[in-house]
């Protein structure tokens, strides 16, 4: 194991996650199209999840034998499992991505739905003219 | 153009000083050797029979966490999911009940006749993942994911009137997804109902005997081992999901002037 | 020598990199049906990551959601909504 | 010790709203929506009220999950702090039911979603309440929030609330995304994501060491920590807070609140106002005073001489009082009564945050305790006051069809019992002598005093004076103003009348009892236990018990 | 101990594995060189088939040849080949959906071409 | 009766695949299999078969059989070697040209069972077809022909023999 190398890309890989993370928040926050921010919303949850799962991976021992990560055994002594135990990577943030996903998979739908009303509506996406109507609505209302 | 290479090298400082921070608040340099000692403790009692009033009877063990250990957790996912739906057919509501006037003659022959066989194979494959969720990767939602792709290909490859010929409706639909997660939630609270009429102890989402309780789902069945709810919550969760997308879908691909005409004038009501 | 341990972290780090492109053109692009593409393509270089890091798991969901479904809503919606993004 | 009252709350609704829309596709009869409604919040509000009577007599209630011992399942932990906001939760749940008997007759359609929208709602509210799991946490904070932004887009025709519930969703989704990024930071640093766990790693002092949680998740600091703690911690709290901080309403996360609350509907909006606000504050509270507490916390590292979690509250604390003012300052203009409500609840929110400046760790236990027990009770009473108003209004702008104050005038001798009702409840926000709503502000105002922080105190009582101009514009166009010619469409009101008498009445009472030195001591006994070290080693013992108990040999 | 069979069967699918590998190759190279969107159709051909199909199924032997997968070789091995099966159909019918679609919007240039006979039958309303 | 031969080649294909799929025997794989192949092969039927007789027929399965084998161990390797060494030749000799094909099969299997075919192996991709008339428009990157009857004759002759063997 070349350890200078896998530091390098190790290091290079949570880099890349926060520069994504950057360049993401900035579209959800900054671009003014609605869809342009919905697509910025799933690349960011996408990120914090594959982020999370980089929490969960463990260096593999140098001598390990090149195994499946999981139990290859349906009837499995103790020695098994304290083998699996061993070389399998952290399950708890992997079950936690899975529900996440499905979280923001829920709220991307709605989000879908509620942009297209959006458009019926206002027959456009674009945020700085919706919030042009607004105040002119908010305006008329208070005066 | 000046203001972008103020934002890029923002950004850049930005991604900088988090890794920075998160390499001092325990990233590290490099991923450790060891796993969290909670991990540990997952690994061990999974599928542990020596410990098996701490065992889930499930050999993978992000199943067994997804549904098991922190069934909780999954099971409100699959309400914020429906949330995700039922707020869908809120502000879609009306639509459903209008005649849909698109008539769209689809892809050719070939794309429809290879589609056919794909949707087959595809429907296969995400029942086979949920059913051996429980003993390989995969599980109800994925197994849902997966099949909820074959109506959506099937609407754009034969053209949305195929649901209307052949009679899937939004009430069917609603009923199937219903129907499934009231047995979804029924089978987490089965073994308390058991416990509260014959004065046991049961907790919700019980699944194996615990160190109090002797109430047990059946932790083989056949040949191979079962993990007591999951297949149950595994196959239920997979009926819901794979009509909650196609209620969705039928739903958002529902004609623009059908809508519009739905929205027309003011809502009363404040 | 090369071994296993440091082909994953070099195809890992790789795989990264591109997806930061891909992010980049993602958000920079006018054309939003090119911005679903170009995040589709990000998110296979995900699914690829998740691999690397052994999570079968969520490929197997993540692959379906953000690969299928995402992208076929979106250009849906894109559909609707029009194809440029307009800065006034 | 495992307490099935607590956890059926969430359980018990969640089933409801999935079975109640298959009866809606045999059954089309409204009533039978809301009495299915009503019977599910009233078993729900059973169950609380049963939590709260254990809480009070000095119990802590945990449930765990599948029978799994503490941090391998998911564990709900009930001590006073989200006892009584659990019972506020359940009670305001119940009226808001009872009152949609009455307002499903008012809307065109949607009435089976309404229900199951506010039975999610309900759910979610309850399991942000009571988890004892941060993971958890952000799940029920999802619930919560993709219930609200479909109850927000209700009236689906309407442009106004659509574009309501998007600002309100897409920044949501933001924040909670990255509440769950704080939860990740908390996980990779310490191993754990069960709060009594995680109390027992973030603090140095050795009696809060538990070995039954240990077992399975390990000793910290020690072996299984990884990297620097204390950075992490600084990192998650800065992620959590600013998803909780949007929740609640914190200026600058509180652009969204005016038009989501007015454009909802009447139940949705009482509810938002009176409860879903306080989800984000009481999250707010879990982690600055159980979880990282001013005894010795990661979160106490010196950052030049002076304590992190300080500089954090001070900030918070600041932001409050920011929000109050802006919140009083910009309630007198408003026209629409809904939104004008939304400005006074986001002025006292705004008054609860500046509380909070009590908890740094110079300040005396003694007033830290005072301020909490302020915090809990204004929360009280501004849900109740808030509640009564939303519904009191909401139902006059029904009647009069139209949100506008100026079209509400002339009513008070047709429904007296209604606006007298409503300027009760006025008065009780504004902090009117005999009513609840002055003692919570007094409170926290000699809490602050005593704190040593005299202008925050100032703040509160010129916060109150600036909102008492809206409050009385509202009061004189009920009171005073001449009827502006509209004919209102009904003439019976029995059930929010009801209501909003209950109501009034309950604050009056509240008001009545908190002179009573026999119900303000045992409150003030339990905020000091809630700040004390002894709380927190009652909150992990609990936990510590269910883990021996259900861990087995 | 690996049996003579298993070992054949790593061997042959690793060289199915290469013949893969040099597809995509080729066709990552044809696919810059070619002229049009038609012509580059032939060298997503070459990278679907011989580039994916191919190693797939390399895959589906040398899941079948390694013992020390436990329960998971065969479900490997097996579900290489459905997921071969799946994209022997869909790279066909996905091409052909890309090319007709394309022909008739026009998104995409026909030229250079010899000859055009959908275009004139279409001309003559055959089509 | 007839909705039940209708869905057996479906249910049949539908096991195939679960339990390929599966890679076991084991005796829970095969109740959940059968279960999940009626079920599936029930709702995909009517979109699957057509004529539940000819679906029956087990020489038509041979000639499939035959056919797979001959296709990918010539058909596909000499289109591939075809296709590489023009990518690869320096010179990028060319002959696009898209011809029209009469075929004989005018069954809808047949026909996508000819232009998957076609498609699939490199150098040809099927364009457009016309079901009534049998002709397919193939997209032929060297055309050594456009006189349609001769590249009929070079391009799709065996599949549709084939096609007309096993589904007419």
């Amino acid at each position: 194991m070349d350890i200078e190398l896998v530091k390098f890309m190790f290091i290079l890989t949570v880099m890349s996650l926060y520069l994504n993370f950057a360049i993401t928040l900035y579209g959800v926050v900054a671009k003014v199209n609605l869809v342009k921010k919905l697509i910025a919303l799933t690349i960011l949850q996408d990120t914090v999840n594959v982020f999370t799962v980089l929490i969960g991976y463990r260096l593999w021992r140098p001598g390990l034998i090149l195994q499946p990560p999981a139990l290859t055994d349906m009837n499995p002594t103790p020695e098994i499992i304290k083998d699996f135990v061993e070389r399998s990577v952290d399950p708890l943030p992997q079950a936690f991505v899975l529900t996440a996903i499905v979280i923001g998979l829920a709220v991307t739908l709605f989000l879908t739905t509620i942009v297209l009303h959006v458009n019926y509506h206002f027959k456009t996406v674009n945020v700085d003219e919706i919030g042009g109507m607004k105040r002119r609505y908010i305006h008329e209302e208070a005066v | 153009m000046l203001r972008d290479i103020i934002f890029v090298t923002l950004l850049i400082i930005i991604a900088l000083a988090l890794s920075y921070l998160t390499y001092l608040g325990g990233l590290g340099d490099l991923p450790p050797q060891d796993i969290r000692l909670i991990a540990r403790s997952y690994l061990n009692l999974t599928y542990n029979q020596g410990v098996n009033w701490l065992w889930a009877a499930s050999p993978e063990a992000v199943t067994a966490i997804v549904w098991d250990y922190r069934g909780l957790d999954t099971l409100f996912e699959t309400v914020v999911f429906y949330g995700a739906i039922l707020a869908a057919l809120t502000v879609f509501r009306g639509v459903s009940k209008l005649p849909d006037r698109i008539v769209s003659v689809g892809l050719s022959v070939v794309v429809k006749r290879t589609m056919a066989i794909v949707t087959l194979a595809i429907l296969t494959v995400a029942a086979s993942t949920a059913l051996h969720g429980h003993l390989t990767p995969g599980g109800g939602f994925q197994g849902g994911a997966i099949a909820s792709v074959a109506p959506l290909l099937l609407i754009v490859v034969f053209g949305k009137q195929l649901f209307v010929e052949k009679k899937v409706s939004y009430n069917k639909l609603l009923t199937l997804r219903n129907a499934s997660l009231g047995l979804l939630s029924l089978s987490t609270v089965a073994l308390l109902i058991y416990g509260l009429a014959t004065n046991e102890i049961g907790y919700i989402f019980q699944n194996q005997a615990k160190a109090l309780s002797t109430l047990s789902y059946p932790s083989h069945m056949l040949d191979v081992p079962l993990g007591g709810t999951l297949f149950f919550l595994n196959v239920f969760e997979f009926l819901a999901v794979t009509s909650g997308f196609t209620l969705v879908f039928t739903l958002l691909l529902s004609s623009e002037e059908v809508i519009l005409k739905e929205f027309e004038g003011e809502e009363y009501g404040y | 020598m090369m071994d296993y341990v440091d082909l994953v972290f070099l195809m890992m780090g790789i795989t990264a990199v591109i997806s930061v492109s891909f992010t980049f053109l993602a958000v920079k692009t006018k054309d939003l049906m090119h911005a679903v593409i170009f995040s589709s393509v990000q998110s296979i270089a995900y699914a690829l990551v998740y691999f690397l890091l052994m999570a079968p798991d969520i490929v197997l969901v993540y692959v379906a959601v953000s690969v299928g479904i995402y992208p076929l809503i979106l250009i849906l919606v894109v559909k609707r909504v029009g194809r440029f993004e307009v800065t006034a | 010790m495992n307490d099935l009252s607590v956890g059926l709350t969430t359980v018990l609704p969640t089933v409801v709203a999935f079975l109640l829309p298959l009866l809606t596709l045999r059954f089309k009869s409204r009533a039978l929506y809301a009495s299915i409604t009503t019977a599910t919040t009233l078993a729900v509000w059973l169950l609380t009220l049963v939590n709260f009577m254990k809480v009070f007599k000095g119990e802590v209630l945990t449930y765990a999950f599948g029978g799994w011992p503490p941090p391998l399942g998911i564990v709900y932990v009930v001590d006073m702090l989200n006892g009584v906001l659990g019972f506020l939760a359940a009670t305001l749940f119940l009226l808001a039911s009872v009152y949609t008997f009455w307002y499903f007759g008012r809307i065109e359609s949607g009435h089976e979603w309404l229900s199951t929208l506010t039975l999610v709602l309900l759910s979610g509210v309850l399991g942000c309440l009571y988890t004892g799991d941060l993971f958890n946490f952000f799940v029920m904070l999802e619930v919560l929030s993709i219930s609200s932004y479909a109850l927000v887009a209700f009236f689906r025709r309407r442009k106004w609330a659509i574009e309501a519930s998007m600002a309100y969703s897409f920044i949501g989704a933001l924040a909670t995304m990255l509440f769950f990024f704080g939860v990740i930071f908390i996980y990779a640093s310490f191993g754990t994501v069960n709060m009594a766990d995680l109390i027992t790693k973030a603090h140095a002092i050795p009696e809060l060491g538990s070995n039954p949680l240990e077992r399975w998740s390990g000793t910290c600091p020690g072996s299984w920590c990884y990297g620097n703690v204390f950075i992490s911690s600084a990192l998650a709290i800065a992620f959590m807070l600013w998803a909780l901080n949007f929740e609640a309403g914190i200026f600058p996360n509180n652009y969204w609140m005016p038009s989501a609350y007015a454009e909802s509907p009447t139940p949705a909006s009482a509810l938002f106002a009176g409860i879903v606000d306080k989800v984000g504050t009481y999250g707010v509270l879990r982690l600055f005073i159980t979880v990282f507490t001013a005894y010795g916390s990661t979160l106490m590292f010196s950052v030049g001489g002076f304590p992190f979690r300080d500089f954090v509250l001070i900030v918070l604390s600041t932001l409050g009082l920011v929000t109050g003012y802006l919140g009083a300052l910009l309630m007198f203009p408003q026209r629409n009564v809904k939104r004008l409500l939304t400005y006074s609840t986001i002025s006292h929110i705004g008054i609860i945050f500046t509380a909070f400046s009590a908890f740094l760790s110079h300040v005396s236990p003694e007033a830290s305790a005072e301020a909490l027990a302020g915090v809990m009770l204004h929360m009280v009473t501004h849900a109740f006051g808030e509640f009564l108003l939303f519904v009191g209004l909401g139902t006059l702008s029904v009647v009069v069809g139209s949100t506008n104050l100026a079209r509400m005038s002339g009513l008070r001798g047709r429904y007296p019992l209604l606006i007298a009702s409503i300027i009760l409840g006025f008065l009780s926000l504004l902090g009117v002598i005999p009513l609840a709503g002055f003692f919570s502000k007094y409170v926290i105002f000699t809490a602050l005093i005593n704190a040593g922080l005299p202008v925050h105190g100032i703040s509160i009582v010129l916060i109150s004076g600036i909102s008492a101009l809206g409050y009385f514009k509202v009061i004189y166009t009920l009171m005073v103003s001449e009827g502006s010619g509209v004919t209102p469409r009904e003439t019976r009101l029995y059930i929010p009348t009801g209501i909003t008498v209950l109501l009034a009445a309950l604050l009056i009472i509240l008001g009545v009892l908190l002179t009573q030195s026999s119900f303000i001591n045992p409150l003030m006994e339990h905020s000091r236990e809630l700040m004390s070290v002894n709380g927190l080693l009652k909150y992990v013992d609990a936990v510590n018990n269910l883990s021996t108990l259900l861990g087995g040999a | 101990m690996a049996s003579l069979l298993e070992w054949t069967l790593v061997l042959v699918g690793q060289a199915l594995i290469t013949v893969g590998v040099f597809c995509d190759l080729v066709a990552s190279i044809s696919m810059l060189r070619f002229p049009n969107f038609y012509t580059r159709l032939h060298a997503a051909t070459v990278g679907s088939i011989g580039g994916a199909f191919v190693p797939i199924v390399g895959v589906a032997l040398v899941a079948a040849g390694s013992e020390f997968l436990g329960v998971y070789r065969w479900f490997l091995s097996g579900a290489s080949l459905v997921i071969a099966f799946v994209e022997l159909l869909l790279a066909g019918a996905g091409s052909h959906a890309l090319a007709r679609a394309t022909h008739r919007s026009r998104a995409a240039p026909v030229q250079p071409v010899i000859v055009d006979q959908l275009e004139e039958d279409r001309g003559k309303g055959e089509v | 009766m007839k909705r039940l031969f209708k869905s057996l080649i479906p249910t049949l294909l539908s096991f195939l695949i679960y339990v390929i799929y599966t890679g076991s025997l084991r005796v829970y794989d095969i109740v959940t299999g059968l279960v999940v192949a009626a079920v599936v092969g029930a709702l995909t039927s009517s979109l699957i078969i057509e004529d539940w007789r000819k679906s029956l027929d087990v020489r038509r399965l041979a000639h499939l059989l035959k056919f797979a084998v001959r296709y990918f161990l010539i058909d596909e390797v000499r289109a591939h070697m075809l296709v590489i060494k023009l990518g690869l030749s320096p010179k990028l000799g060319l002959r696009p040209a898209i011809v029209k094909m009469p075929i004989k099969t005018r069954n809808d299997y047949g026909i996508t069972l000819v232009s998957l075919s076609i498609t699939n192996t490199p150098g040809t991709v099927v364009v457009d077809l016309n079901k009534e008339k049998g002709n397919i428009y193939v997209h032929w990157i060297y055309a050594t022909t456009t006189v349609p009857e001769e590249s009929y004759r070079e391009v799709s002759e065996v599949f549709d023999e084939y096609a007309l063997r096993i589904f007419e």
